[in-house]
């Protein structure tokens, strides 16, 4: 009986000193207590793609005075060209056009990816604006890159509403390319067709 | 001639654990030359700390004739419990509820009695072997850290001033020179050796240990002693669940994986018998210090992974074996001198 | 006194390992269970190169227990380590162990995985696993044709890398909307688990045309179930580059796997670590992305013991 | 209401029963004050039984018990200590584990504030070892102690307490010296002029004519009588315990055993007891061929040590064995087994069968060897061999592949005789074959006895029932605490004689009879 009223009263303090010793909040307000920021890729992004844009730009070479075999992960590109084919792949979301670049006699194959959803870390890998090292880890490194690809959709692609009318068409392009063997994979940040 | 001889051995075999510590200790001092120095004998004894407070509460268990096995996911579970206490409070309806640390160590430790007293009670009340419960709530305890966080790592353990949560990591930390778990394992282990030796409750483990029917028959309620010895493993595990959260800056569900029979190895190298009603404080110390002494010694030697593993189970097959030979001696002693005397 | 003879002896086995010739320091590399031949390649590449450069190395495993790391850093710390080289138990998790060393004066230096702090290692040489995800899912996706149903086995669901490449995976093939997976089960990175939980699932799913694996364990488990099974059709990608899911690849067992280029990685930080104790040269940038290498039936040849070797 | 000064406590038709069994009948006892009460019956008659009740470690089926005019009941221990009543018990129930002065104050510790106060521990329990004149180190283990020394532990552990009313004591001398008794009876002697009550059990028949002042009769869980010690004799006591009743028919033999060889023989066979003292203390022994050899004791008194010599199931015996003619080394059980001998234990259920195993497969077990082919079994044989012995015995089977337990007792113990014989042993050996078996299936056992030594099988029979080892057995050993008491065969097999050769052994010093 004694230890049973002891154990009450332990029982009774250990509540009165708990609920003594928290503090209570709205849900989801978290951010006003400790003023840390999740990350967001689109929001970084976002604020960084018009640099990013200028910057590829502005770096672009053309692509008849590169050695395409030392492509390799990424260099950021200009040219005009002729468009060959349309494809469309996966209900429309893996779109894509083969061009002939303007002066260009070599064998390699030429793609621009157009979307929706874009292959690589090309954008990310050629720019300079952020680095590896100004993120915590290589998972928002990655949401960086895809984020990126997002902006190029967003930005350049969409805007322009391309189908298979664009057959034989000419078009400017500068963007990042990357090579895999014989074929050159172009993912644009300014493109227009004539 | 001969009776002296055995006592002889006797006396070293009874001190066994000591002079084996002991001369580890000189055998490492040579094998390493940095092994012999302050800094390291304090990261020795941080290590230690973790074991020896888990075999703190497994001797309790042990001593009546019991095991636990749950201890290695209770610390695992109460880092988990904690980390998320700290990193993203306790949401209730539309509130979230921030705890302060001392509020979270209250809560963790009630958590860790809280297990400890559910295996009492299913290993007693409904008889269920003490070995199958837990396993059974290992796993379970191991299953309930990950799905708190869906196996991710919680990493803001050091709170937040705004939320009025900072200060767990004082428990990893060093207080003048020392780490705080050497400070915790000296305050348990303290408290231990008081309630197995200096309390009426600590005889009535061992009486239950030694011989359940005589202690019932002494009006002693068994069960309830045998369930004080596993919420006194659930709290010592919880200790560890804190301090290794606090230790390594973040609560991650593996830990203290298999950490359960460290601690056993060590309760057992301290010399109490699996067999329950006798064992010592003080010499699982001892014994959570051969093995980290052990572990430790052989790391800054560079002994490899595998020879660890291989060395280290040696060793506490062989304490065993010391164990009973000293035990078998010791009949043998009492039936001589009972001989004599005739 | 047989009972001492014993001890003695035991003593002497432990002496017999414990000396070796004392150089230039010693350089701990500490990375998770060398059981697995990717963590495996780590030490032996490791212990290899510093000890070409002069040093005595110390392999030793931490089982992707942090608290054991934490332990084999402040062991490293007591022996007066030179350098620790680090293939880590967790990118939150392990923050306090290089803090430990660092304070120590013990430069660290991470390889493989990544931790969430910066400033603290000399350098992160990391094996881009989003990448190397990404860019095998890729190829995973062509092969699928864009749809079908597939399953998933996930790592140990506590090791960061089990995620990193989830969401790399998924980061990929979530943007096909007919390419549904109806399993996800982790198989803890090991091939028993692998094989066991495929066939499980294959019985649950025979519906199913693909698997993507967390690594190549779990990949050479599943692919070895669907061989048994006779399920040629299943399209199966794992990542890590072992010379096990190599032999899959080369057979059409299995789709493909992106190749960490571990070795490279780890003698990578060696020549770092000894640059720094040189002479005090940082790298130039403390995280180093080293990417991954997609590797399919085309290009399966080049791989061999965790090194890809244009032919 | 119960209400007499002279009375302690009073049981009213106490019953208590066990699964299968009636342990007491209708039981009435009363505890006289300042007396000490002599409680006497054979083997479970229900006297450790009645015991256990009045000290609350097991409760009443039915029935009352009474104290200082209100009724009493006992939930447990505590319950019936904090009613002044203590018990030392039968088997030892110390803690080897633990010093003499923590056994002696377990559950009664001394504490100041919250701990421990061994200072007063130790001095307590030096005052009252020395009260019992064995000053034993307090500090000591009782593990170490002899025997008797803990027996002396055992009752230190009731006189701590000052509230002692009643103390029961169930054979507290089984293992004392001579010189030990004198100081327990004078302690005894004490405790009566403090107004204690006593309950003393014991089957040392002289010692309860010194010690006792009024002695109670059981058998078979009933009362059979009360009387003051000094109105009776040793004959009434014996008279009334054995009781006049069942009577077996004795069996005829056609064997002129005169003529037979002596098949076995044992020499000074002893047997350490750990802790101390003799389980069998130099015994003689021999067995012709074809007799039925009767040993006949009480519990503890060495019956089943000897079988478990003979099996090699005790390493630990000296002495000599002489097994047709030849002297034979006791080796393994197997070896044993193979020698010719063959035992049906005691404890059916826990030594004889294997309950998870079917008839058949129990029958065959010590046999299994015999019926294989190759390294495989060969189930014809073992099932055909099974069917014969099934037939001889008589035992009553629906399908031998039906699960052991779903025999009768009887029909239990035949399947263990079964086994036995599957063996084809030249001796066998039964320890209480007639145990927990009804009065029919008793007869069939006797009968089987009977066949198998009329055809040349050695048997040796332990049983406590004196009627059936009268009615089976050519030949009587009696055995008390460990010393083969008396010898008996054709005339001298008589009640009288087993009965008082069977408390010979625990004299002290001098015989009973």
């Amino acid at each position: 009986m004694k230890a049973k009223i002891i154990g009450v009263l332990i029982l009774v303090a250990i509540v009165a000193f708990v609920s003594n010793q928290v503090l209570v909040i709205e849900k989801g307000t978290e951010g006003q207590y400790t003023g840390v920021v999740a990350f967001d890729a689109n929001a970084s992004s976002g604020s960084d793609w018009q640099h990013i844009a200028a910057e590829i730009s502005g770096n672009a070479v053309d692509i008849n005075t590169l050695d395409l075999a030392e492509l390799g992960a990424g260099k950021s590109v200009k040219f005009k060209a002729t468009v060959e084919e349309f494809t469309s792949k996966a209900n429309g979301k893996r779109n894509s056009i083969t061009i002939k670049p303007e002066n260009y006699s070599g064998n390699y194959k030429f793609t621009v990816q157009l979307g929706s959803i874009y292959s690589g870390t090309a954008i990310r890998d050629v720019q300079t604006v952020k680095k590896f090292g100004d993120f915590t880890n290589q998972t928002e490194w990655s949401q960086y890159a895809k984020a990126l690809n997002n902006q190029v959709h967003e930005n350049v692609v969409a805007p322009l509403g391309i189908n298979s009318e664009v057959k034989g068409k000419n078009v400017n392009i500068t963007g990042a390319a990357t090579a895999t063997g014989s074929e050159v994979l172009i993912t644009p940040v300014e493109m227009s067709f004539e | 001639m001969k009776k002296d001889n055995n006592q002889l051995v006797m006396t070293l075999l009874k001190g066994r654990t000591f002079i084996v510590l002991i001369l580890l200790v000189i055998f490492f001092s040579f094998a390493s030359s940095s092994f012999l120095s302050l800094n390291t004998l304090t990261m020795v004894a941080k290590h230690v700390a973790l074991y020896g407070i888990l075999a703190l509460g497994m001797t309790f268990v042990i001593i009546t004739g019991g095991i636990d096995l749950s201890v290695g996911s209770v610390v695992g579970l109460v880092g988990m419990l904690a980390g998320g206490l700290i990193q993203e409070g306790f949401t209730f309806g539309d509130k979230t509820l921030y705890f302060t640390v001392p509020a979270i160590i209250v809560l963790m430790l009630c958590v860790g009695c809280l297990i400890g007293w559910i295996n009492g009670i299913i290993i007693t009340k409904l008889n269920v072997a003490a070995f199958i419960t837990t396993l059974g709530t290992m796993y379970i305890c191991r299953g309930l850290a990950n799905l708190r966080s869906n196996g991710a790592t919680f990493a803001s353990i050091g709170g937040f001033e705004g939320l009025g949560n900072v200060g767990l990591k004082a428990l990893g930390a060093d207080w003048l020179g020392i780490p705080a778990g050497v400070y915790v394992f000296a305050i348990l282990s303290f408290m231990a050796a008081i309630l197995l030796n200096k309390t009426p409750t600590g005889w009535h483990f061992l009486a239950v240990g030694g011989n359940e029917k005589s202690a019932k028959l002494s009006g002693i309620k068994s069960d309830q002693v045998k369930i004080w010895a596993y919420i006194i493993s659930g709290f010592c595990a919880a200790w560890i669940g804190l301090i290794n959260t606090a230790q390594l800056s973040a609560a991650h569900p593996a830990s203290g994986d298999g950490w359960e029979m460290n601690a056993i190895a060590a309760t057992v190298l301290g010399g109490t018998s699996m067999s329950g009603g006798s064992g010592t404080i003080i010499g699982t110390i001892v014994g959570a210090f051969v093995i980290g002494v052990i572990n430790d010694g052989m790391t800054m030697c560079g002994v490899s992974e595998f020879w660890q593993k291989i060395i280290r189970g040696a060793v506490i097959i062989l304490a065993v074996i010391i164990d009973q030979t000293q035990r078998n001696l010791q009949a043998k002693m009492a039936l001589q001198a009972r001989n004599e005397s005739k | 006194m047989k009972k001492l003879s014993v001890i003695a002896v035991a003593f002497a086995m432990i002496l017999s390992f414990a000396f070796s010739a004392f150089a230039a320091g010693t350089i701990y590399i500490i990375t998770p269970s060398a059981s697995n031949p990717f963590f495996a390649t780590e030490q032996r590449v490791g212990v290899a190169k510093a000890q070409e450069l002069g040093y005595e190395a110390k392999a030793f495993s931490h089982d992707d227990d942090a608290a054991k790391q934490l332990e084999l850093f402040e062991a490293a710390i007591s022996d007066k380590a030179v350098a620790i080289i680090c293939d880590n138990a967790g990118a939150d998790a392990s923050i306090e162990a290089v803090r430990k060393a660092v304070d120590a004066k013990i430069p660290v230096f991470l390889i493989d995985r990544e931790i969430n702090e910066s400033g603290l290692a000399i350098a992160q040489i990391v094996a881009d696993n989003a990448q190397g995800a990404a860019a095998i899912a890729e190829k995973w996706v062509e092969a699928m044709d864009y749809q079908g149903k597939y399953a998933e086995l996930l790592g140990l669901e506590s090791d960061t890398n089990c995620w990193v490449r989830s969401q790399n995976y998924h980061s990929v093939i979530d943007e096909y909307p007919d390419l549904e997976m109806v399993a996800q089960q982790s198989a803890n990175w090991s091939q028993t688990e692998g094989y066991s939980k495929t066939e499980a699932i294959l019985q649950a799913h025979p519906e199913i045309t693909g698997i993507i694996c967390g690594n190549d364990t779990m990949a050479c488990g599943a692919a070895q179930a669907c061989v048994d099974a006779k399920r040629t059709d299943i399209k199966i990608i794992g990542l890590d580059g072992s010379d096990d899911a190599a032999a899959y690849v080369a057979k059409g067992q299995m789709v493909g796997t992106a190749l960490q280029q571990i070795a490279r990685i780890t003698e990578i930080s060696i020549e770092q670590a000894d640059a720094y104790l040189k002479d005090g040269t940082k790298p130039a940038s403390e995280k180093q992305l080293v990417p991954c290498i997609a590797i399919t039936k085309d290009n399966v040849a080049n791989l061999s013991q965790f090194v890809y070797t244009e032919k | 209401m119960f209400d007499d000064p002279n009375v302690v406590l009073h049981c009213e038709k106490i019953d208590k029963i066990y699964p299968g069994t009636k342990a007491l009948d209708q039981v009435s006892f009363d505890l006289l004050k300042g007396k000490v009460n002599v409680l006497i019956g054979e083997n479970g008659a229900g006297k450790s039984t009645l015991m256990k009740m009045i000290a609350g470690i097991e409760q009443p089926s039915a029935g009352k018990m009474y104290m200082d005019g209100e009724e009493v009941y006992f939930k447990d221990t505590n319950a019936a200590r904090a009613r002044g009543i203590g018990i030392i018990h039968q088997e030892l129930s110390l803690f080897q584990n633990l010093t003499v002065y923590q056994n002696i104050f377990m559950n009664h510790e001394k504490t100041k504030g919250f701990f421990l106060d061994d200072a007063q521990h130790i001095e307590g329990a030096k005052k009252i070892l020395k009260r019992l004149e064995h000053e034993i180190p307090p500090d000591t283990l009782v593990g170490d102690l002899r025997v008797g020394q803990q027996q002396m532990v055992e009752i230190a552990r009731n006189l701590v307490e000052d509230d002692l009313r009643v103390l029961i004591m169930d054979e507290p001398t089984s293992s004392l010296s001579a010189a030990e008794v004198k100081v327990l009876f004078k302690i005894m002697r004490e405790l009566l002029e403090q107004g204690l009550s006593i309950v003393y059990i014991s089957h040392r028949l002289e010692e309860i004519m010194e010690i006792g002042d009024h002695v109670t009769i059981l058998r078979d869980g009933k009362y059979v009588a009360d009387a003051d010690i000094k109105d009776i004799t040793l004959e009434w006591i014996v008279e009334n315990m054995v009781g006049k009743n069942t009577q077996y028919h004795r069996f005829t033999r056609s064997i002129d055993l005169d003529k037979s060889e002596k098949i076995l023989e044992v020499k000074n066979l002893s047997l350490p007891k750990t802790g101390g003292g003799w389980l069998l203390d130099s015994v003689n022994m021999y067995l012709k061929k074809g007799e039925v050899l009767g040993i006949y004791g009480l519990l503890g008194a060495g019956r089943s040590e000897v079988f478990e010599c003979l099996m090699g199931m005790r390493p630990e015996h000296s002495g000599e064995v002489i097994y047709n003619g030849k002297h034979m080394k006791i080796g393994t059980i197997s070896d044993q087994l193979n020698a010719g001998f063959a035992i049906v234990p005691e404890d059916r259920q826990r030594q004889g069968l294997v309950q998870s195993l079917d008839i058949c497969k129990n029958a065959s077990l010590a046999s299994l060897s015999d019926f294989t082919t190759g390294f495989l079994m060969n189930y014809p044989a073992e099932e055909k061999a099974v069917d014969e012995e099934i037939k001889e015995l008589h035992i009553k089977v629906a399908d031998k592949h039906l699960p052991i337990l779903s025999l009768s007792g009887g029909n239990q113990q035949k399947v263990v005789i079964a086994k036995g014989l599957m063996t084809k042993p030249t001796v066998l050996l039964m320890d209480e074959p007639s145990r927990g078996i009804d009065i029919g299936a008793k007869t069939e056992v006797f009968e089987i006895i009977h066949e198998f030594s009329e055809r040349g099988l050695s048997i040796i029979v332990i049983s406590s029932e004196l009627k059936e080892i009268m009615a089976i057995a050519d030949r009587i050993y009696v055995l008390s605490n460990g010393k083969c008491t008396a010898e008996l065969s054709g005339s001298t097999i008589t009640e009288d004689n087993l009965v008082h050769a069977s408390y010979a052994g625990l004299g002290t010093g001098k015989s009973a009879a």
